[in-house]
């Protein structure tokens, strides 16, 4: 239906006049939606999943990347296999004909009317000057889609179909409430019969039992008019309710893809996991493993490398992608605060390059002892591959790391952790 | 577990005047707040939680009035006592200039309870914090504002102490505990030392012996002349004149910078030394709002308000700041309130609940009688709506919430409610369906 | 970012915007042909053969027969190397730059004061006002502030020469300083006085306190006149961030905190509340230089603006150019010293 | 709940009127205001009912040129020239009001024009112009107005011209900020994806909810620039002869200050009296196109 490749889109940051560093929002991202389900994308705020959502319906132009549209399993293939030989000519040739950002003109209007989004907040997605027929008329009327009276008809028809009423019709948006704003926001992403509906948080600003309307009204033309749906949320509720796939998000990449029922009560990436584990339950004094995340989200400018989840994983070990920079803040914390009795004030650490540290005054042994113990705590030591005395100093050298890529598991599901890069090469 | 209460609220009423009508944001509020209890307040947006625990803080806008109702703390004290049933009217209007004049005249009067007695955390941690005023600073003010001798103390102890003293100290904590440290600063007359050394000693990141270190060298902290003057000055009682109360009020500020850093890291925050110096800008909102708990219990209160605490922040950030409520709970003796409109949240933290709809209290109790057997059809529905995997579809009441304007008479649900009779619209009492399960509702009161 | 960067950052845009000036006043001059250009740069006294001399030479040193662009620069070169050209007023005739060095001192040393009135009354006023909302004390400085920010500047300074000039005859409202005072000085001439050009220091320089004093009392009218009608425009834009201020959750926590509500106004509020009105310094400064303009007008002192409608009156282009120009450098230097300063004071500017 | 519906409470419209007119100061403000509109209407298109012949110049009375006070022959007295000065304002009120809103009005649509597109469209446009706005903020709009108008000649109709190119920059820095916080609201992003046009959504979408904001600033800004406006003329701009304009009127009477003041406080009044009616008025307007006023 919809399949999005290597998306990456990166912002400009204005640092200063001199150095222009990028915000990398989304980076590096495989997508595909399937004809007639409802794809749950979750993360949380900074992951790049409203980004994403924006460039699928084409708000956004990708920094890099392409999204095709109205495609069967055939032509993503095509591309695919064009992607991987780097077949330009079949790309262009793909990419002209499917591509959502090269429509042009009538071709643009028609896609236009065949994908929608419905935003997160009600109170600013409706204009506050028009009337509510003149809202949801407005992309028949942009389209070409319907004109005049007909069109007038058709509103009346959608705002009966969402529960609202054709009261409505008259009425400006601050005289309704948020549940009804988001019904006529509905109204206007359905004004023509749209295949493709980017759902962005439509129920985050809403109280429980308004969102448990809106959730009914969306399930129910879901499955009346067969509806593709991308539901864009942080809420893991929302998404176990509503989904049928998955795609779990963290700073720009999709960490997990797949079915909801594995993902969200199997979930594999650590990540995954992390998140699941945080969310809170509707039942009191529940017995369950809880893992707290440390620390928060990376920088989106400055990106861990490897693994972007490692500095917070539970799970890393030493490929994962450890910096020299992380194994001296743990090391000096061991040496300064920890183990101070050991080693007394004289002892200083420094990183000499990417894979080399330095410790002088110290002494390898103890430094070997102190980090097998630790270990288990922190996890950055794990990267450490050898530790050798020189005459006055102890030198360390660290592991090479590798960058984990989306990983096929045997139950179809996808994740970017390197715990499973040997379960696909079984697969 | 429970004390008694620290927190008393009977008939509780607030209404807002504005052009469009009269908000009736409370409509008798009856609730308890027991010693060391975490309770939570649950409703929707207009159910008027926030209201009540603003009108607790007494931090109410212009247009506010309580016509009647009691708010009690545990020592007697009637917070409301200054406004209740005072609202100056002319004719049918409320003079909005002469109701701020009331109100200012009860924020002048909590001023010494607010922060010290109860204290509260809001929701928005990126904009509950001065951007132009440093973390420390805002931390220091709380505890200057209400407790300048303890900073006094504190500084004063520390340039009396000796080395020897503190390892002394060090030995009775290792052998006698936390006990035997007040008895022995009381006697060398250095009261003031110990929440430093328990501050150092209670720290979960370090290592024992560079604690120890850490300990000993608070006898190498001293004053600074300047400081020296300003305790002085501030000792003598010379905060008011102006000029000279400066220099007092810097030297104590600096002190409590130092408490601001041990509240920090015993919140879990990572090199406090810099984190008092940086703007709340340069945080993040976990961090910010790790900052707010720290200004809430700066002053050891008896309660704190948590106002939708986690409900700006992400799931990951979520679990850590409920973790750290849920330690503090075993570490402090405060009772906490805690509002949220998540249930599931609720769930995690709390002793026992109340849910309010409409400006009344629905149902209250504990935390798994409400989950398990909810009694009032509102409680059922919002526990209905809460999605899940399992769920086929939800089953949310018809309608909306009611116009706070013009409240239906008796039960506020029944509109909505598919239990509902006649005699609903009549009914307005809270029935004890056990001694603590309390429901507002016609269907129970032939079943107690 | 780091200062320094902001800083950079802040002068390399200014660039542009004195290019941009520049080429404004040079549009300027050049509406009506070479003409302007010419008659600015040509020395007043001279006559006859000697000024077609210099009008030839002057067509030659800005190849005014060249295209306008390539004239621009030969123009812009002769204005930074501090050749401004020349002026011819009833107050003073000779080159521009000197003419400046005589009257920016006395603009100077009113807009000095104005400033000082206007931040000792302004702050208080705005914040007592937002503060006590809707009292009598509210609406007086409402009104009043309304009414002098509606009021043209010159009606502020005839109002004040009405009432404390014509019927309580408390202050001087005519020039710098009583003429007979100063008539038999050696160092005041033709209404100029030396060294530094400020008749109040100068005075005091030659330890003359009769003098200073009366200069002084000369320059209160004028200066309070510009600072009433600017310090409407702080205490309205103070005011209402303050309002909004008051609102914001860091009021409401530092309430919470228990914070005495003096503390709260007067540091927690206050600081933000002055952020906005820091930044509308720009305004103020062009404020003080605009109504400088009017004013030293109706009290005939000797300030650059003054000199600029004596200049209009006998249609003298190096005047009003040259006023045009002053008045833009000056402006845009100011803005930048305070931006500076903005970033020192809010941390949030430098992100 | 339909119920509540009927029940309606005070809606759009009537809310907006009830706000304005729950401000007492706005409301007298807008009866001033109206009255100088008709005055000047009136002088305009029906100068005789009103006792002026000839609207553009002041009727001087040479036999008695000193001026006069206020007498039940003439109210407010006479100005130098022997001029009526109660019907001097009359006429002067259309020229300055008639101006200054020309200005006004000619700068806002200039700025509101380069304001939207700038912001909507951003890049190079924007920065282009951001520094041509620069450099327009970068001179007293008093200097830069006696600058132009100086090189354009110094007729009334330079001085317009004049006064609208120092104006409209602050037309477009306005407009820029509205736009972009208009910008921000995800109805613009709405439009977008339902295939409306760049164009269309700067007509439909931002302009209308521009125009609140820019007419109060409007009505705001008709007292300053009539302030101006009259001060350019006060200080001798134009070479004025008999124009009946306000600054010029109060110029006339400043040399009789001594013996004859209210020949300046009458002038003087009127344009104080109605710069002060614009801004009570505007604040009102203000309060009602504020949300946080319309919800409370």
């Amino acid at each position: 239906m919809i399949a999005a490749f290597g998306i990456r889109k990166y912002f400009n940051v204005k640092q200063s006049m001199l150095s222009n560093l990028m915000l990398k929002a989304v980076d590096g991202v495989d997508l595909k939606i399937r004809k007639g389900e409802i794809f749950g994308l979750v993360g949380e705020s900074g992951s790049g999943k409203t980004t994403l959502g924006r460039i699928l319906v084409g708000l956004l132009e990708p920094t890099e990347g392409d999204v095709l549209f109205d495609v069967d399993e055939d032509v993503t293939s095509r591309y695919e296999n064009a992607l991987l030989k780097g077949d330009k000519e079949e790309l262009e040739a793909l990419s002209k004909k499917y591509s959502i950002f090269k429509k042009r003109g009538n071709n643009r209007k028609i896609l236009r009317r065949k994908m929608n989004i419905v935003f997160q907040d009600p109170y600013s997605s409706l204009d506050p000057r028009m009337r509510i027929i003149d809202i949801v008329k407005e992309p028949m009327i942009a389209t070409d889609y319907l004109k005049g009276e007909a069109a007038e008809k058709r509103v009346l028809d959608l705002l009966e179909e969402v529960g609202l009423g054709k009261s409505f019709a008259q009425r400006y948006p601050h005289e309704l409430s948020g549940g009804q704003r988001q019904r006529v926001a509905i109204a206007r992403a359905l004004a023509t019969e749209p295949e493709f509906v980017v759902l962005d948080e439509p129920t985050s600003a809403l109280d429980v039992s308004v969102q448990a309307q809106i959730l009914n009204l969306l399930k129910k033309l879901k499955q009346e008019r067969e509806l593709t749906m991308l539901l864009i949320t942080h809420n893991i509720a929302v998404v176990s309710y509503m989904a049928d796939r998955v795609g779990v998000m963290y700073a720009g990449k999709l960490m997990e893809v797949g079915d909801k029922i594995q993902v969200l009560k199997n979930p594999k990436h650590p990540y995954t996991v992390s998140l699941i584990s945080a969310v809170p339950q509707p039942k009191p004094r529940s017995i369950r493993q809880r893992i707290v995340l440390k620390g928060e989200p990376p920088n989106l400018i400055f990106l861990p490398r490897g693994c972007i989840f490692h500095p917070r994983c539970p799970f890393a070990f030493e490929e994962c992608g450890w910096s020299t920079d992380e194994i001296v803040d743990d090391l000096s914390y061991l040496i300064s605060s920890k183990y101070y009795e050991s080693f007394g004030e004289s002892v200083s650490i420094r990183t000499k390059d990417e894979n080399t540290i330095i410790i002088e005054n110290a002494k390898a042994e103890l430094i070997s002892e102190i980090v097998e113990k630790e270990k288990a705590n922190l996890k950055s030591l794990t990267a450490i591959k050898k530790i050798t005395q020189e005459v006055n100093y102890v030198e360390i050298k660290i592991h090479d790391f590798i960058t984990p890529e989306l990983y096929k598991l045997d139950d179809g599901r996808k994740v970017a952790c390197l715990l499973f890069r040997a379960e696909e090469k079984n697969a | 577990m429970s004390e008694g209460p620290v927190i008393k609220i009977d008939d509780l009423h607030v209404y807002f005047f504005t052009r469009r009508g009269i908000y009736q944001a409370l409509r008798g509020v009856n609730l308890t707040l027991n010693k060391g209890e975490v309770l939570g307040l649950a409703g929707e947006s207009g159910s008027g939680k926030s209201t009540l625990g603003l009108a607790i803080m007494g931090l109410l806008p212009r247009n506010a009035i309580i016509p009647k109702g009691s708010i009690i703390l545990g020592n007697g004290t009637d917070l409301v006592e200054k406004i209740r049933g005072k609202a100056p009217f002319k004719k049918d209007k409320l003079n909005l200039r002469k109701n701020e004049l009331l109100i200012r005249n009860l924020n002048k009067h909590l001023q010494k309870i607010r922060g010290k007695r109860i204290s509260m955390v809001f929701q928005e941690p990126m904009t509950a914090l001065n951007p132009v005023l440093q973390i420390g600073y805002q931390i220091a003010e709380t505890v200057l504002y209400h407790d300048a001798e303890r900073l006094i103390r504190r500084a004063l102890a520390r340039e009396k102490v000796t080395r020897e003293d503190l390892r002394n100290m060090i030995k009775i904590l290792k052998n006698e505990g936390e006990r035997g440290i007040y008895e022995y600063a009381l006697k060398a007359g250095l009261n003031g030392i110990e929440e430093q050394i328990f501050a150092i000693w209670n720290r979960e990141d370090i290592h024992e012996a560079k604690k120890e270190k850490m300990i000993i060298d608070l006898a190498k902290d001293k004053l600074g002349l300047f400081e020296r003057i300003g305790l002085k000055l501030a000792r003598k009682g010379m905060l008011k004149i102006p000029l000279i109360s400066r220099l007092a009020r810097r030297a104590l500020i600096k002190e409590g910078y130092r408490v601001a850093k041990e509240l920090l890291s015993s919140l879990g925050i990572p090199q406090v030394d810099s984190v008092v110096k940086m703007y709340p800008h340069e945080l993040s909102g976990g961090m910010r709002q790790r900052v707010v708990i720290a200004i809430a219990l700066a002053n050891n209160p008896d309660v704190v308000i948590l106002d939708e605490p986690t409900s700006a922040l992400d799931v990951t950030i979520q679990a850590q700041i409920l973790e750290l409520i849920r330690n503090l709970r075993k570490k402090t003796n405060a009772a906490f309130l805690f509002i949220s409109h998540d249930l599931s949240v609720l769930a995690e933290v709390s002793d026992r609940i109340a849910i309010m709809y409409a400006g009344k209290v629905m149902e209250v109790g504990r935390v798994e009688q409400i989950f398990e057997e909810p009694l009032h059809p509102y409680t059922k529905m919002l526990l209905d709506v809460i999605p899940t995997m399992e769920k086929d579809t939800l089953k949310p009441a018809k309608g909306t919430i009611p116009d706070a304007r013009y409240p239906p008479p008796g039960c506020p649900f029944a509109p909505r409610c598919p239990f509902a009779k006649e005699d609903c619209l009549k009914f307005d009492r809270e029935i004890a369906v056990t001694k603590d399960h309390i429901v507002s509702c016609i269907l129970y009161e032939n079943k107690k | 970012m780091k200062l320094w960067a902001y800083i950079l950052r802040r002068i390399l845009i200014l660039i542009p915007t004195l290019i941009g000036l520049t080429l404004m006043v040079f549009v300027i001059i050049h509406l009506q042909g070479n003409n302007l250009l010419l008659a600015q740069y040509l020395n007043p006294r001279l006559t006859g053969p000697a000024k077609q001399q210099q009008l030839e030479a002057l067509t030659e040193r800005f190849h005014l027969n060249d295209p306008v662009y390539i004239q621009y620069f030969y123009w812009l070169q002769q204005i930074i190397t501090g050749d401004w050209g020349y002026t011819n007023t009833p107050i003073y005739s000779g080159s521009v730059t000197t003419a400046i060095s005589l009257f920016l001192p006395n603009t100077i040393i009113i807009a000095v004061f104005a400033s000082i009135i206007i931040w000792l009354l302004s702050i208080p006023l705005g914040v007592s006002s937002a503060v006590n909302r809707d009292s009598i004390r509210d609406h007086l400085i409402r009104v009043s502030s309304f009414t002098l920010y509606a009021m043209p500047i010159y009606l502020i300074a005839i109002a004040l020469i009405i009432l404390l000039g014509v019927y309580f005859h408390v202050l001087p409202f005519s020039g710098p300083v009583n003429p007979l005072l100063v008539s038999n000085l050696d160092w005041y001439k033709n209404g100029i006085s030396y060294p530094t050009h400020i008749l109040l220091i100068d005075a005091l320089i030659h330890g003359n306190l009769t003098v200073a004093w009366d200069a002084f009392l000369h320059v209160i009218m004028p200066s309070v006149t510009l600072a009433l009608g600017i310090m409407a425009g702080i205490i309205r834009i103070l005011r209402a961030s303050m309002l909004e201020v008051l609102e914001q959750d860091y009021i409401r926590l530092a309430r919470a905190k228990g914070v005495p509500e003096k503390i709260v106004i007067n540091l927690h509020a206050r600081r933000n509340a002055l952020l906005p009105v820091a930044t509308s310094f720009g305004y103020t400064v062009a404020g003080l230089l605009g109504g400088a303009v009017v004013i030293e007008t109706v009290f005939n002192y000797p300030g650059i603006g003054y000199w600029t409608t004596q200049a209009l009156l006998v249609n003298d282009v190096g005047g009003i150019m040259s006023s045009t120009l002053l008045f833009g450098l000056i402006l845009v230097f100011t803005t930048l010293i305070l931006d500076i300063l903005y970033a020192l004071i809010d941390p949030r500017i430098r992100y | 709940m339909e119920k509540r519906m009927e029940a309606k409470e005070i809606e759009g419209l009537r809310l907006s009127l009830v706000i304005f007119f729950s401000n007492k100061t706005a409301v007298v403000g807008l009866m001033i205001f109206m009255a100088y509109v008709i005055d000047a209407l009136l002088m305009q298109f029906a100068p005789s009912m009103l006792g002026v012949n000839n609207p553009n110049a002041l009727a001087f009375d040479y036999s008695n040129t000193i001026p006069q006070p206020p007498s039940p022959e003439h109210i407010l007295g006479t100005t130098y020239f022997g001029v009526d000065l109660l019907q001097a304002i009359m006429q002067a009120i259309r020229i300055d009001l008639g101006y200054s809103g020309l200005i006004v009005i000619s700068g806002a649509l200039i700025g509101a024009l380069f304001g939207i597109i700038s912001a909507y469209a951003g890049g190079w446009f924007d920065e282009i112009l951001m520094r041509i706005t620069d450099i327009f903020f970068g001179i007293p709009y008093l200097v830069l107005a006696l600058g132009v108008g100086f090189a354009l000649g110094r007729t009334i109709e330079s001085m317009i011209i004049a006064l609208i190119i120092v104006w409209w920059p602050l037309y477009e820095r306005y407009t820029r900020s509205l736009t972009l916080s208009i910008k921000e609201q995800t109805f613009i992003e709405a439009a977008k994806a339902s295939g409306v046009s760049d164009l269309k959504i700067m007509i439909k979408h931002i302009f209308p909810n521009t125009l609140p904001p820019v007419l109060v600033q409007i009505s705001l800004d008709l007292g300053v620039v009539m302030a101006i406006f009259a001060t350019l003329t006060f200080i001798g701009f134009l070479p004025t002869g008999n124009l009946p304009e306000l600054g010029y009127l109060t110029s006339l009477g400043l040399n009789y200050i001594q013996i004859a003041p209210w020949a300046t406080i009458f002038p003087g009044l009127a344009i104080t009296i109605f710069a002060l009616a614009v801004n009570l008025m505007g604040d009102g307007l203000r309060d009602v196109i504020d949300p946080r006023r319309r919800s409370s």
